[in-house]
Formats: C-alpha cells, sequence, structure tokens
C-alpha cells in the first residue's frame, strides 16, 4: 500500500485538474451546510467529513445533458422577385408544394453535443461506487451489456472514481445490508484508507493504478497553469514536483459496520406478496408529500426524461433530465389517465424497482445503502422501515399469499 | 406529552383522521404521522423537533374529515387555505398548538454533532447527546421573529407552556446591521458573499441585504446552479396545490423548461414567487425541504413584508379576508401616480 | 404550417424609412414562413386581392400583415382572409407604420425594428388557433337612463321604431334642466313651449313606460340580455290614482326647498315640481314632513281627492330585462362656493347662479319673470355676468370649458334688457365660444342691439358695499383693473356630471373621466357607444354640451340601439377567455378578479368544481388569464404562450 | 440590431392607441423598444416582466389606460397591484427597479408616450446593458444553457390546405 500524505490532497487534486476535470464534495455557500460534489478549482476548499445531500451520479447521468442541437434552416427564395408585385414564383424556386408538404426548402441540421471530457470524482465514498457499478449493469459500461448508451458510456469510460473508505458511519447509513458494505470496491478506481497523517491508497482499477504509479507523481506536461520551474513543456522533462505516493507499512485501518436491514433474503416474493396490499403501501406513504428528494438524491435511481426545449421558433435542443418516479406526472398519460394514481402506487413502484425488478432484469441490486433518502427527507420517511415492515406483512397470515 | 395524546383521542371522536408527529422518525426525531384510532393515537407526541407543517397533507385529503395539531405558523397556513376555499372550515378541527418557546434546527444539530444523535428536543430545554445545552443556540431562524404564538384558527388548544417566545425574538436581534460594503459589480458571488462579511454568525439574509442588484443577480444564480429541480420546495408547500398542472412543469404555458440551468431554475422560483404573492405564510417548508440547500426564505421573507407594507396584509392571518392581489382600492393604493 | 408574411409599403409612408422588400427577404428565413412580399397598399382592392391569391395558390394558413396599426385595419383584414376561406382569426397585423416609420428617420433602425416585429408576429401567429364568434339572442326592449331632453329624445325615437322602451327618471318629473330654462339660444325659443309637448307624447307613447322617481340599483347581464334592477322610490303617493290637482301642495305646512326653480323661492314637503310636469303626480319628501318628522299632520291624506296619499309605502323594486341601455343623466351646475370664496362663497344673497337667473326670468318662475333681485326684491339696473365659473380654471382643477357659457350670458343679457329696459349688463368674459350655427351673431347682438358691454377678464374679488356688490376683475383689452357696482351678479357656472354618475358608470361598467362624464368608446369615431357593448351615451353626461348637440347625440343613439336590436341575434368577440376543465383546480381566483362576473363554477362528472367561462358576458380583458395559478383559464388569442413566444422572439 | 433590448407591453385601447398617435403625429422616438401588444394591462403577468428580464431584456416598460379609464373597468387597478409589487420585488431578484417602468398613457397622449419612450429609453441608455446577463450556468454539470424556449406546438387542423 502506498501512502498520501492528508497535506498533498490539494497537490494531488491540482495535478489531476491539470488533465481533467476534478469534482469533490465541498460545503456550498450560503447553502445552510448543504454538501454536494462541487468542480474543484485550484485553491477550492474541501469537506471529506459530511456526506454530500446529492449523490454523485451526476458524473454519468448529468441532472440534464443535452444530446443534440437541432435547427430549423430555410432555403426558400423570396417570391414574387422584385418585391411589390405579387408574381409567379421566380426561377429556381421550388414549385409550389403539395398540399400538406413541408414548407418549401425547410431541413433541419442537427449539430451533436459536445464530447464529455475526462472527469476525477474525488472522495466519493464506497456507497456511490458501487451505485456507478449497479448503473453500469442498465446502461452499457461493456460491450454487450445493459443497452449501451453512448452518452453515458463516454462519460463513464472518462471518468475515474477515487473513493474514500469509511472508518465512520451514521444511523442512516445502511450499505453493510448489502453485500461487502464499506468494503465495496466496485466502481471505484483507486481508495483511500484514512490513516494517521493521510491515506493509504489501494488501486482498483489500471486507472488507480495509473494515477498512483505515473500519472500524478509528477505534474503532467500539457499543464498549462504551471508554476515557473516546474519543468520544460518542450522537453517533456518531469517537472519537480514531491513524490506524492509514498511505500508504507502502516497497518489498514478498521472500516466502518453500518446499520443491517434484516430479512432481504428473498425479498422479490415478499414484495410480489405485498404487492396488492394497497391499504400497506398507504399506510407507508401517508406522511410521503411526494416531494422526489429521495429519487434525485439517489445514486441509483436513474429514470430520465427526454424532452425537446426551443429557443425560440428556429432552434432548439432535446435534452435529457432527471425525472422521478415519486412525481404524478411521471406515469400521466396523454389522455389524463394514470396506471399510478396515488402516492402509494407511485412508492410501491420505487420499492419494486429498487428490490425486485432491477435485480431481475440487471442482476444488481438498485440500492447501496447510502442513506441519503432517510437523512434528507423533509418528513423523516425511513426506506429501512419500509424494507422492514414489508418483510413483515409478507409473512402476515393470509396477506396476498397467492401471489 | 399525554396532553397531547388526549386531546387527539378527544378530537378522533370528530373526525376520521388526525394529522400529528410520533417521535420514532428517521433520525430520532419526531416525523408527520396520522392516528384514526385512540390506540394508534397513544403513539403521538409534541416536541420541539415537531417542525413540520402538517397542513400541506389538508389539500390532499378533501375527502376526509381531519383533525390537524398546528403550531401558530401551521394555523396559519390552514386559514390561508379556508380563505382560498380550498379546504371546508367544517372539515377540519384544528389542534393549535399554543405557547411554544420555538422549534429546533435538527439539520444543524447533524451538521454540528453528526446525523442521528440523540436528541431530546424538549418545549423549554434541549439535550443532544444526553448533555442540555443552550437552545437558543439551535433554534429554527424563523422562529426567531415569531409573530405567532397564537394560532389563528384553532378549535382546541394544547398548552406547550414553552419559554416567552418574546424573549428568544429579542435574544435573536443581537446582531448590528452591517454597514455597507461597497462591492463592486466586477465580484463573484461568492466573492460578495465573503466580502459582505460571510461567517457563521451572520444570518444570510444581512449579507444579502447587504449586496447591490447585480450581487443578487450573480449570487442567485449561482444559488440556482446547484438546483436539482426535485421540486420539493413545491411538493412541501401547503398553498402549491396545483400539483400535477404547476406551471414549472406544463408546455402550455411554457413559461420555463425542465432544463437544469441557473436561469430556468430562477425562473422556477419566480414562478414560485409570484404565485405565492400574498398566500405565502412563511412557514419556511420549501427551503427546509430543498435537498441543495437553495436560501428560498430570502425571497419569500422579502415578499411577504413588501406586502405588509403595501397592502397591510400579512396572509393566512384572517380566514375571511380578501387577499390583496384578488382586489383592488380605486383610491387607496400606496402607488403614486406617474 | 404555411404562413405568408405581407409587408406594406403604404405609398411611402412605410416604404420611406423601412426597406419593406428587405423585411420579406427576412420573413423569408422565418419558420413556416413560404410566402413574403411587399404590397404598395395592401388594403387597397388589389392589396386585398393579393392576399387572397396567396393564401388560395399557396395554401396559407397563416396571415401576417405588417402595415399600419391594426387598430386601424386589423377588421379590414380579418374579413381579406375570411374571403380567402380561412379563419379570420388566423392573422396577425404587426404595426410598422405608426410604431416604425413614423416615427423613425434611420432606415437600418427601422428596418431593423419591423423585421423584429414581423418576426414577433410570426411566433404568435405560428401560436394562433382559429376562433369561432357565437350569437346570441337579444331582448328587443331598451331603458333610458335619464328623462331629460337627450332622454326624452332618445326614448321617442327609439319607440317610434317599434322597441318598447323603459325610460327611467330619478326625480318626480322629465324634462330635466332644459324644463327649467326660459328660452334657449340662439333663437330665443321659448324653452317649455318647445319641450313640453315632447314631453307629453312620451308619456302619451304607446311604447315607452315612464318610470319617475326612480333610479338603477343593479345592473347585470351583457350586450343584448341586461338584467336591470330598477329601485321605484317612496313617493306615499299613489301614482294611478293622484290627478295632479295640486291641493295637498296647497294645504300642505312643511316647508321644502324649491329644487326645480334652483333654490330660488320655496315648495312644499308635498309638491308638483312645476305646472307642466309629466307625469303630472305629487311627490312627498319625508326629510321636510311633518308626518314623518313629528309623527303628526296627515294634512294631505286629509284634503287628497282622489285618496292617492299612502304614508305607508315603500321602496319597490322591479327586475327587467333590455337588450340595449342609453344612458342620458345629463348635467348639474357646478357647485362653485367652496372654490371662489373670492366671490363670497355663497354669502351674498346677490350673487346668483346662471339657473337660478334663468328662473328669475321665467315666467314660470317664482316671480313670474320679473326679476327680483334676492337680497330686498329690488329690480336689478345693473346686472353683471361672470364667465367661467368652475371652467376653464386650472387654479380650481377644472380646466374643462362648459360649451354654453358664452352662448347663455348673452342670451341673458338680452333678455335682461327685455325684462328691464333701462338696466346695463356687462360680461367679463375669457374668449367669446360662439361656435354653433347662428351663435356668433348672436353674441354679437347682445352688444350691439342690447347694449351689454363685454370686458375681457377674469373677475378677482365680489364684495358688498352700500347695498351693492362691486365686482373687481381686469379688462385685459383696455389693460386696466375694473370696478363695477352692481346690483345683481351672475355667475356663468360650469357643468359636472350629474349627482351619482359615477356610481351609476360603476354598475353599468362603463367608464368615466376624473369629472365623472361618461367616457365614449372613441373621441372622434365611436362618440355615442361607450366601452361596454350595448350601453350608449346622450347628452351631456359625456361632455358639457347644449341642446342641439345634446339631441342630436340622443338620436345618434338611439339609431346605434335600433341598429343594434334590429338583428335579433348579436354575435360576440371570440377573444374571450377559455377554461381548461380538465386542469382547472377549481380554486376560482378567477371568479374572484372577473370585473363582469363572466366566470361561474360547474361540476364535471366526478363532483369536482371547475371554472366555466360564460362567453357572452367576457369581454376578454385576460385579467382572470393572470390570477389563475395554473394559467388554464387562457385569454384566446393572447394566450402565455402567445405572449411569451412574443417576448422570446423578441429576445433572440 | 439595436444595442439595448426593451420590450413595452401595452394595451390595446389606451397606451397602444396613444402609441398609435405619436405615430401619426410623427413624433420621432429611440428605436430600441419593441411594442407587445395586449388587451389590457390586467393581462399583463408579472411572470412575463420577469422572463423578459431573464430572457435578456435591459428595460421592459408597461403602459395601460389611466386609474378609472380601462376599458375593462378594472383590468388596470389589477395591474397596479401586481406591478406594484413586482417592481418592489425587484431588487430582491437582482434586477435594478429602475430597468422597469409601469405608467399610464391615454389615447389621447401622444406627445406623452413619446415622452415616455424617450425617458425610458435614455434612462435604460444611462444604466447600460444589464450586467451578469451574460454569464450563464457554471459549465460542465448543466450542459444546456439557457434552453428556454416556446413548445413546438403542433398544427391544428386548420393547417390542412383549403381546397
Amino acid at each position: 500500500m502506498k501512502f498520501l500524505a492528508g497535506e498533498n490532497i490539494a497537490e494531488l487534486l491540482e495535478r489531476l485538474s491539470s488533465r481533467s476535470e476534478v469534482w469533490a464534495p465541498r460545503e456550498l455557500r450560503g447553502s445552510g451546510g448543504t454538501v454536494m460534489f462541487e468542480r474543484w478549482r485550484s485553491g477550492d476548499p474541501l469537506d471529506l467529513e459530511h456526506f454530500a445531500s446529492i449523490s454523485a451520479k451526476d458524473m454519468v447521468l448529468p441532472r440534464t445533458e443535452k444530446l443534440f442541437g437541432f435547427s430549423y434552416a430555410f432555403g426558400g427564395a423570396a417570391v414574387g422577385n422584385p418585391f411589390g408585385t405579387p408574381a409567379e414564383p421566380a426561377a429556381g424556386t421550388p414549385a409550389e408544394p403539395a398540399a400538406g408538404a413541408r414548407t418549401a426548402g425547410e431541413s433541419i441540421r442537427i449539430t451533436a453535443a459536445e464530447p464529455a471530457g475526462n472527469v476525477v470524482l474525488f472522495g466519493a465514498r464506497a456507497c456511490d461506487a458501487k451505485a456507478l457499478d449497479v448503473l453500469d449493469a442498465l446502461f452499457g459500461q461493456t460491450e454487450g451489456k445493459g443497452y449501451n448508451d453512448p452518452q453515458y458510456r463516454a462519460r463513464r469510460a472518462g471518468l475515474t472514481v477515487i473513493t474514500l473508505a469509511c472508518l465512520t458511519s451514521d444511523p442512516a447509513c445502511f450499505c453493510s445490508s448489502f453485500e461487502n458494505g464499506t468494503a465495496e470496491k466496485a466502481g471505484s478506481d483507486l481508495i483511500l484508507y484514512p490513516v494517521d497523517g493521510g491515506f493509504l491508497a489501494e488501486a482498483v482499477t489500471p486507472k488507480g493504478e495509473s494515477i498512483i504509479e505515473s500519472g500524478v507523481n509528477s505534474r503532467d506536461k500539457d499543464d498549462s497553469a504551471r508554476e515557473p520551474g516546474d519543468g520544460d513543456p518542450e522537453t517533456g522533462e518531469a517537472a519537480s514536483g514531491p513524490t506524492l505516493f509514498e511505500e508504507s507499512g502502516l497497518e489498514m485501518p478498521v472500516l466502518a459496520v453500518t446499520a443491517m436491514v434484516e430479512g432481504l433474503e428473498g425479498l422479490r416474493q415478499k414484495l410480489a406478496a405485498i404487492f396488492d396490499d394497497l391499504e400497506f403501501w398507504q399506510a407507508e406513504t401517508e406522511k410521503c408529500i411526494s416531494c422526489g428528494y429521495c429519487t434525485y438524491a439517489c445514486p441509483t435511481c436513474h429514470c430520465f426524461n427526454i424532452h425537446d426545449e426551443m429557443r425560440g421558433d428556429r432552434e432548439g435542443e432535446r435534452l435529457r433530465s432527471w425525472d422521478a418516479c415519486m412525481f404524478h406526472l411521471y406515469t400521466q398519460e396523454t389522455s389524463g389517465h394514470n396506471p399510478r394514481p396515488t402516492l402509494a402506487h407511485r412508492y410501491r413502484n420505487r420499492i419494486n424497482h429498487k428490490f425486485s425488478y432491477y435485480p431481475e432484469n440487471q442482476g444488481e441490486i438498485l440500492c447501496t445503502g447510502c442513506g441519503r433518502c432517510i437523512r434528507g427527507c423533509p418528513v423523516g420517511l425511513d426506506i429501512r422501515d419500509v424494507l422492514r415492515q414489508a418483510v413483515e406483512a409478507s409473512a402476515g397470515p393470509g396477506e396476498g399469499g397467492d401471489r | 406529552m399525554s396532553d397531547i395524546v388526549s386531546i387527539i383521542q378527544r378530537v378522533l371522536g370528530e373526525v376520521d383522521l388526525v394529522l400529528g408527529w410520533t417521535a420514532t422518525g428517521a433520525g430520532g426525531v419526531a416525523a408527520p404521522d396520522r392516528f384514526q384510532t385512540a390506540a394508534e393515537a397513544e403513539r403521538a407526541v409534541f416536541n420541539a423537533t415537531c417542525v413540520h407543517n402538517l397542513a400541506v397533507h389538508l389539500p390532499r385529503l378533501k375527502d376526509k374529515t381531519v383533525g390537524i395539531v398546528a403550531k401558530g405558523c401551521d394555523s396559519r397556513s390552514v386559514a390561508q387555505l379556508i380563505q382560498e376555499r380550498e379546504i371546508d372550515r367544517d372539515r377540519v378541527k384544528v389542534i393549535g398548538v399554543h405557547g411554544l418557546g420555538g422549534m429546533i434546527d435538527v439539520r444543524k444539530i447533524w451538521r454540528l454533532h453528526g446525523y442521528g444523535v440523540p436528541v431530546d428536543a424538549r418545549i423549554d430545554s434541549l439535550f443532544i447527546d444526553g448533555r442540555e445545552v443552550d437552545r437558543k443556540e439551535y433554534l429554527r431562524q424563523k422562529c426567531l421573529g415569531c409573530r405567532d404564538t397564537v394560532p389563528v384558527v384553532h378549535d382546541k388548544l394544547f398548552e406547550a407552556q414553552g419559554p416567552p417566545i418574546t424573549g428568544i425574538a429579542e435574544a435573536a436581534t443581537v446582531e448590528a446591521i452591517l454597514p455597507g460594503t461597497g462591492l463592486g459589480a466586477s465580484l463573484t458571488a461568492a466573492e460578495a458573499m465573503s466580502a459582505a462579511g460571510e461567517d457563521e454568525s451572520r444570518p444570510l439574509s444581512e449579507l444579502f441585504a447587504n449586496m447591490n442588484p447585480t450581487e443578487r443577480r450573480l449570487f442567485w444564480r449561482e444559488q440556482y446552479s446547484r438546483c436539482i429541480r426535485c421540486y420539493a420546495c413545491r411538493e412541501a408547500c401547503p398553498m402549491c396545490f396545483c400539483r400535477d398542472v404547476c406551471i414549472m412543469q406544463t408546455t402550455d404555458p411554457h413559461w420555463t423548461g425542465a432544463g437544469v440551468d441557473a436561469g430556468e431554475a430562477e425562473m422556477m422560483q419566480l414562478i414560485r414567487v409570484n404565485h405565492l404573492a400574498g398566500r405565502c405564510t412563511g412557514c419556511g417548508e420549501c427551503e427546509r425541504a430543498c435537498p441543495v440547500g437553495i436560501p428560498l426564505m430570502l425571497l419569500m421573507n422579502e415578499q411577504n413584508q413588501v406586502i405588509e407594507d403595501l397592502f397591510g396584509y400579512r396572509a393566512g392571518t384572517d380566514p375571511e379576508a380578501r387577499p390583496p392581489l384578488l382586489t383592488f382600492d380605486i383610491k387607496g393604493d400606496s402607488r403614486s401616480e406617474k | 404550417m404555411r404562413i405568408g408574411v405581407f409587408v406594406c409599403q403604404c405609398g411611402t409612408n412605410i416604404a420611406g424609412t423601412v426597406a419593406t422588400d428587405k423585411v420579406a427577404e427576412a420573413a423569408l428565413s422565418m419558420r413556416d414562413v413560404l410566402h413574403a412580399e411587399t404590397l404598395q397598399y395592401t388594403c387597397s382592392d388589389p392589396g386585398q386581392r393579393a392576399i387572397i391569391d396567396a393564401v388560395q395558390k399557396k395554401g396559407l394558413t397563416r396571415v401576417v400583415i405588417a402595415a399600419c396599426s391594426p387598430r386601424m385595419h386589423e377588421t379590414t383584414f380579418r374579413r381579406t382572409i375570411g374571403q380567402a376561406g380561412m379563419n379570420a382569426y388566423m392573422m396577425e397585423m404587426v404595426n410598422i407604420r405608426e410604431h416604425c416609420s413614423w416615427i423613425h428617420s434611420d432606415i437600418d433602425i427601422a428596418t431593423d425594428k419591423a423585421i423584429d416585429l414581423v418576426q414577433k408576429g410570426v411566433a404568435r401567429v405560428r401560436r394562433q388557433v382559429p376562433l369561432y364568434s357565437t350569437t346570441v339572442p337579444v331582448t328587443r326592449r331598451v331603458l333610458v337612463i335619464g328623462g331629460g331632453v337627450a332622454g326624452i329624445q332618445a326614448a321617442l325615437d327609439i319607440a317610434d321604431s317599434g322597441l318598447p322602451v323603459t325610460l327611467v327618471e330619478r326625480g318626480p318629473t322629465i324634462g330635466g334642466n332644459m324644463a327649467r330654462l326660459d328660452k334657449t339660444f340662439p333663437t330665443l325659443d321659448c324653452s317649455s313651449c318647445i319641450l313640453t309637448p315632447r314631453m307629453v307624447e312620451a308619456k302619451q307613447h304607446e311604447n315607452i313606460r315612464l318610470m319617475v322617481n326612480a333610479e338603477i340599483e343593479q345592473v347585470r347581464g351583457y350586450i343584448g340580455n341586461f338584467e336591470v334592477d330598477v329601485r321605484k322610490k317612496a313617493t306615499c303617493v299613489i301614482e294611478d290614482k293622484c290627478t295632479g290637482c295640486m291641493i295637498c301642495q296647497e294645504k300642505c305646512p312643511g316647508k321644502a326647498p324649491d329644487e326645480f326653480n334652483a333654490g330660488v323661492g320655496q315648495s312644499k314637503a308635498i309638491s308638483i315640481p312645476f305646472p307642466q310636469a309629466v307625469p303630472m303626480v305629487a311627490a312627498l319628501r319625508k326629510e321636510y314632513c311633518r308626518q314623518f318628522i313629528n309623527g303628526k299632520c296627515g294634512v294631505c291624506k286629509k284634503v287628497c281627492p282622489a285618496d292617492a296619499v299612502d304614508y305607508e309605502q315603500v321602496d319597490e323594486i322591479t327586475t327587467e330585462m333590455f337588450g340595449a341601455v342609453v344612458v342620458a343623466t345629463g348635467y348639474e351646475l357646478y357647485d362653485w362656493r367652496e372654490a371662489y370664496p373670492d366671490y363670497g362663497g355663497g354669502q351674498y344673497p346677490d350673487v346668483v347662479t346662471s339657473l337660478q337667473y334663468e328662473r328669475m326670468l321665467s315666467a314660470s318662475g317664482p316671480t313670474a319673470g320679473h326679476v327680483q333681485r334676492p337680497s330686498d326684491g329690488a329690480e336689478p339696473k345693473q346686472v353683471v355676468f361672470v364667465s367661467c365659473v368652475g371652467s376653464r380654471d386650472e387654479s380650481v382643477g377644472r380646466p374643462l370649458c362648459c360649451s354654453v357659457g358664452c352662448m347663455y350670458i348673452a342670451k341673458q343679457a338680452i333678455l335682461t334688457k327685455e325684462h328691464i329696459p333701462d338696466s346695463q349688463s356687462y360680461v367679463f368674459y375669457i374668449d367669446i365660444r360662439a361656435t354653433g350655427k347662428g351663435y356668433e351673431e348672436f353674441t354679437r347682438r347682445a352688444q350691439k342691439e342690447f347694449g351689454a358691454i363685454y370686458l375681457r377678464g377674469r373677475v378677482g374679488k365680489i364684495y358688498p358695499s352700500n347695498g351693492q356688490l362691486v365686482v373687481m376683475g381686469t379688462d385685459t383689452l383696455s389693460g386696466g383693473p375694473v370696478e363695477i357696482e352692481a346690483d345683481l351678479v351672475v355667475l356663468a357656472t360650469g357643468f359636472s356630471a350629474a349627482r351619482g354618475a359615477g356610481e351609476l358608470a360603476r354598475k353599468l361598467n362603463i367608464s368615466y373621466d376624473q369629472y365623472e362624464f361618461l367616457s365614449e368608446s372613441h373621441p372622434k369615431l365611436r362618440p355615442v357607444e361607450t366601452t361596454t357593448g350595448g350601453i350608449f351615451l346622450a347628452g351631456a353626461c359625456q361632455a358639457p354640451k347644449d341642446i342641439p348637440d345634446s339631441v342630436a347625440q340622443a338620436s345618434a343613439a338611439a339609431a346605434k340601439v335600433i341598429g343594434l336590436l334590429s338583428r335579433g341575434e348579436i354575435e360576440t368577440s371570440p377573444m374571450v377567455a377559455a377554461v381548461d376543465q380538465l386542469r382547472c383546480i377549481g380554486c376560482f381566483k378567477c371568479r374572484d378578479v372577473c370585473p363582469y362576473n363572466a366566470i361561474e363554477a360547474l361540476e364535471l362528472r366526478d363532483g369536482r368544481q371547475v371554472a366555466k367561462v360564460i362567453d357572452t358576458l367576457c369581454q376578454g380583458c385576460g385579467v382572470c388569464n393572470v390570477a389563475c395559478p395554473p394559467s388554464v383559464v387562457s385569454l384566446k388569442g393572447y394566450t402565455d404562450n402567445q405572449l411569451i413566444a412574443e417576448t422570446m422572439e423578441l429576445l433572440r | 440590431m439595436a444595442e439595448l433590448k426593451l420590450i413595452g407591453f401595452l394595451c390595446n385601447w389606451c397606451s397602444y392607441a396613444g402609441a398609435d398617435m405619436a405615430g401619426t403625429a410623427r413624433m420621432k422616438q429611440p428605436g430600441e423598444l419593441r411594442i407587445i401588444r395586449l388587451p389590457c394591462t390586467g393581462r399583463v403577468n408579472p411572470l412575463l416582466i420577469l422572463k423578459a428580464f431573464q430572457q435578456g431584456a435591459d428595460g421592459v416598460l408597461v403602459s395601460g389606460c389611466h386609474p378609472g379609464d380601462c376599458h375593462y373597468n378594472e383590468g388596470n387597478y389589477y395591474a397596479r397591484r401586481r406591478l406594484e409589487l413586482l417592481s418592489r420585488m425587484l431588487p430582491a431578484f437582482g434586477i435594478e427597479p429602475e430597468r422597469f417602468h409601469f405608467t399610464w398613457v391615454s389615447a389621447s397622449e401622444g406627445a406623452r408616450w413619446a415622452d415616455v419612450v424617450t425617458q425610458f429609453t435614455r434612462k435604460i441608455e444611462a444604466m447600460g446593458k444589464m450586467s451578469g446577463a451574460e454569464q450563464g450556468t457554471p459549465p460542465a454539470k448543466a450542459s444546456c444553457e439557457a434552453g428556454v424556449g416556446a413548445p413546438d406546438e403542433q398544427t391544428g387542423s386548420e393547417d390542412a390546405v383549403p381546397a
């Protein structure tokens, strides 16, 4: 294991930011103490103590992303030239369009979205990193898996995740309920374990290795923001920065163990058993105000909406943005009919999607136990209570047993 | 606490359900609950973490007769809903809470002492992790200037017997207003905030008051840039009962796009401010619900003050009043002829 | 979508400053525009035909016309595209003349602006949907409010066409102010001689129902169908029984001010205003009646041979439907007393108003036509007329001209000489405004034949001295101060709107100005219409005017009413509000703000209460659209999206 | 293209007619203002003004009938309240309140209209373009910049070509 001194974190980020965007958790000004992953620029403070309110899924599935731009172009020449006398179409003007045909000369130009650049996500937690792995199962990090969303894949490929291992947890954390808990390595490229005076660094992927091995032990050649004396860009000579990762014999620290939700085995069947027990779902959601925070903060919720936004009548963009299954509009049909008319229906779907459908279809539980939905819920709704009660209810005699 | 239980149990004789709180919400603090039987009501509590404005549920429960435990501030929402004919006074039984000593900002406790730290937030004292602390340090910002100690509408009163709220309000106004900072327009919003004297002891409202319009514009751009368009502000608002036809999300009319862009998020909040003119009771639930901590009440408080100055009107203080923007005064308007 | 843009050159009116060909060329790059051309005069017959041609040949579905103000030609072009087979509302006019070419001299600036405006028009018309008018049947009955000469004329003209008319008069008799005049200028016709026959005709007309002592209580409804509550005030006299014998008046011990005689002389608590009153029915004024003040008297009831007195009578409210309303509430004299302390502020009995003097001159007046000054009954020899009291006087906040003062002063000066041959009249005037037929000659006669001395200047002060009044003024022609000792001073007081005109206007939903004179719809082209359809104006309620103008306007209003009601049904504007009931949240803020009570609640099958616009009541102001939180009440033709699109295009 | 972007919302009956009158009288006016016609100032949604500012307007002018003169009797009274509130809120939104002007111009006040336009334009010229308007969203996270627009409504049956 290599050792990274705590005081070298800033230098590490400095070096990383010379070739990538760096995003790191920071307390936001004027936000009443909200911590979010924000674009890090030299000199920015970090908050590695508090948990970010919103997950890091933004890195691969932005809140809103442009899929492409479009504009209406016109080739129609003036009719009746010279102006002043109405006349037949001048030479070269397309013949009068047939009834119902498009406007003469109109065409639509498509402009591709700018390609995503490289991003380093610093200070994610195991649950955040694992969530990326969970999303990969749907969006297709690798060929042949998922439906290969090109924008997602490009962002994912350009993303390096440096995870901060959790030595402590809070009562909302429940990652230990799922597989490896705080020891989860999936989704991370490099994991930093806090120890006295710094961190032990463990590379999980070649990306992580390259950070330790080469990439950041010297300043990047193309660093335009270099200080004088950092090295000669022409010669490619390495900058004379300090070596950040040193050999270390320190012992691995003990990771936190978070709350467990018992009885989750066979949850799919248990949820199926109470699917029709609408009273159960009503009781669970009666305090819910369907604000949608849980889905927006969640590292694994990934429902999106695609919509065209026009600027004026001539040009616009096709955008993809987050959507939330807790919204009434989510399944609203054009006819006005809504197959999930109440909160109870919608919450049932949310739970089932996370713990039944997604595991069935993608082989991963759509929850990593990060606890954001618990910490931030304005009405104090706790998904673990719902799971526990679902387990309990499914065991109850005669309650939808034949499902 | 047995008091609140028995009051709720009595009210249950007249209504289908009662909205109140239970002690067992996430993080170990009170969470909204509803009670339909006397047995269920046994779990009812009232303590200083019962911050939620339960009136938000009333428009969604129109088919039922509902009892509701309402603090003074919450009761204004109830009154406003009655005034707007959104709920029927006869179908709502209000258990007004009187004599509160201000509510506790649980988020602040969590931020300073860790999420889920054991909190015993009584009406008159506060214990964090078993140790008593000065509860004034942890009062919610909005409670500091409370003018609504007496519930506007109520059928029953629950005497919480907290410390006098006036003392709290006075204690809160210790910081003098900062002198103008003379900030240039070239500063970024963050710089503006720093220059305006940003630190823990100074409420954001003071910093905001010290900014000029350009600085505020930048300030809001930065604030709105982190909006995730979750609409929690709207959903948490008792007065936002348009629900799924809200013009923040419609294309007809298409006031704002659904993209995440500071400009669009700004328009979204401008819609909210506009729609709550003369209706906002200042309960602060929008700001409390905002997961990214946008200080939405800066605008709402400002507007409420302007409306009080212009029309002498405070929303939710009189269920019979004619709201100022739904009427006019041929001669009496303050506007001078231009 | 297939949009055609037509850019009008308006000769050089537009083309002189706006490069119209560039505008047309730019229009062709706008979305869905497949036809653009310039036209020399779009409103001309060839211009309109060019539009029709293009619509039909190119299959245009929407049209933008960049020309003059839509207030000028919107209706014209709606008709044009209607003739081309399109819905008349799929057209948008943008104003590149009044708002562009005529106010700019820089061609680039004007052309840029014109292109912007066309872009805005295209954005707007792209979001336009076809609109359709509806028709409503009309009630073929007419309400005339006010029984002065204008109201009588309008009622007679309308009744003559066969339409039933209800003529509502607030006072006990019709006749109005004209009935109080002695003679009329410039012919010196006897006022009652020409008016009384018309009053009687109104009373006897089979199509006219007269309601005196009656006031408008409330008005609901809209053009073609107004529902009006009329309050018939209790007069303690049973109208049908009273024979007008006037015995009650004779025997009544209760003194009361004589309103008909403008306070000159006295009347009784029960009285008939004047011997030619129509209807000839007594009315009792409770505030002066001993029966009501002391609870004992009862003389009139005892002496009435027809048993027509009924102390128990109460106000009655009747409700009737009318298709149209003519407002002819007239004027009253401006109350000068407070504003002119220098003229005695009403302290000097021998300073009288022109109407008081008129009554003093009248043979049917309290002095039977013998001019006697009020203080001592002596015949005045020196009479001073002061013009423009409460008119054309910014210092008292009344810059308006009363329009008749100059003329009636001349008339009264002439009459003074006729009544008192050895008298001398002086007239202080600002200008002599004598614009009517024979008017100028008339004022000349007053000076030349009747010796009235005209002094151009204002009167600064009037004060008593040795049993006379000293009138201090300036003669701006000779340039010096003038003092005249007068036996009687007559103030030519200006006109005020009738008391309560503003209140009535609010009931009728029509506009009025700062003096409470009622506002016409357009000062030039719609002088008898109001801004509310179906309500018309006649006479001095609109502005000070003389008798022939009042009568002419009354006949004009009558013609409008007859025209309106001749159709049997009327078309309503389709640019009204509409509710998307599926999305309505039933908060009814729209109903709270609607100035026309045009929104009602509708219960849907699922029990939801939603708002519904009553098309025929809605006037299309759009106040509801703004008040509606989800904006589901939408003003057709001015939807949120249209306005947003216009704004966006201008800010591209 | 004019440097400053000024938008005027005018009621049809008074101020639009007043502007017509100024035009008929050939009263020269600065060229930046673009007028949007509405039936009544009561139709002016304060959001429309905010939208305009948000989309880069440097000044917004609203003009209607004088109080008491409203074609719809009451519309301008509602507007007066709504817009007074708006103008007092503008500083909190970060918009100089001077950039918004609400006034009354009657159909007969052509000269006054020309004066209003000139004064307003001069005032905004002196203030310059709205600062901060050009600063969009911080990059990367929100990739779409100012992607607001009116929807692209489907064409109705009216668009079928007449036979």
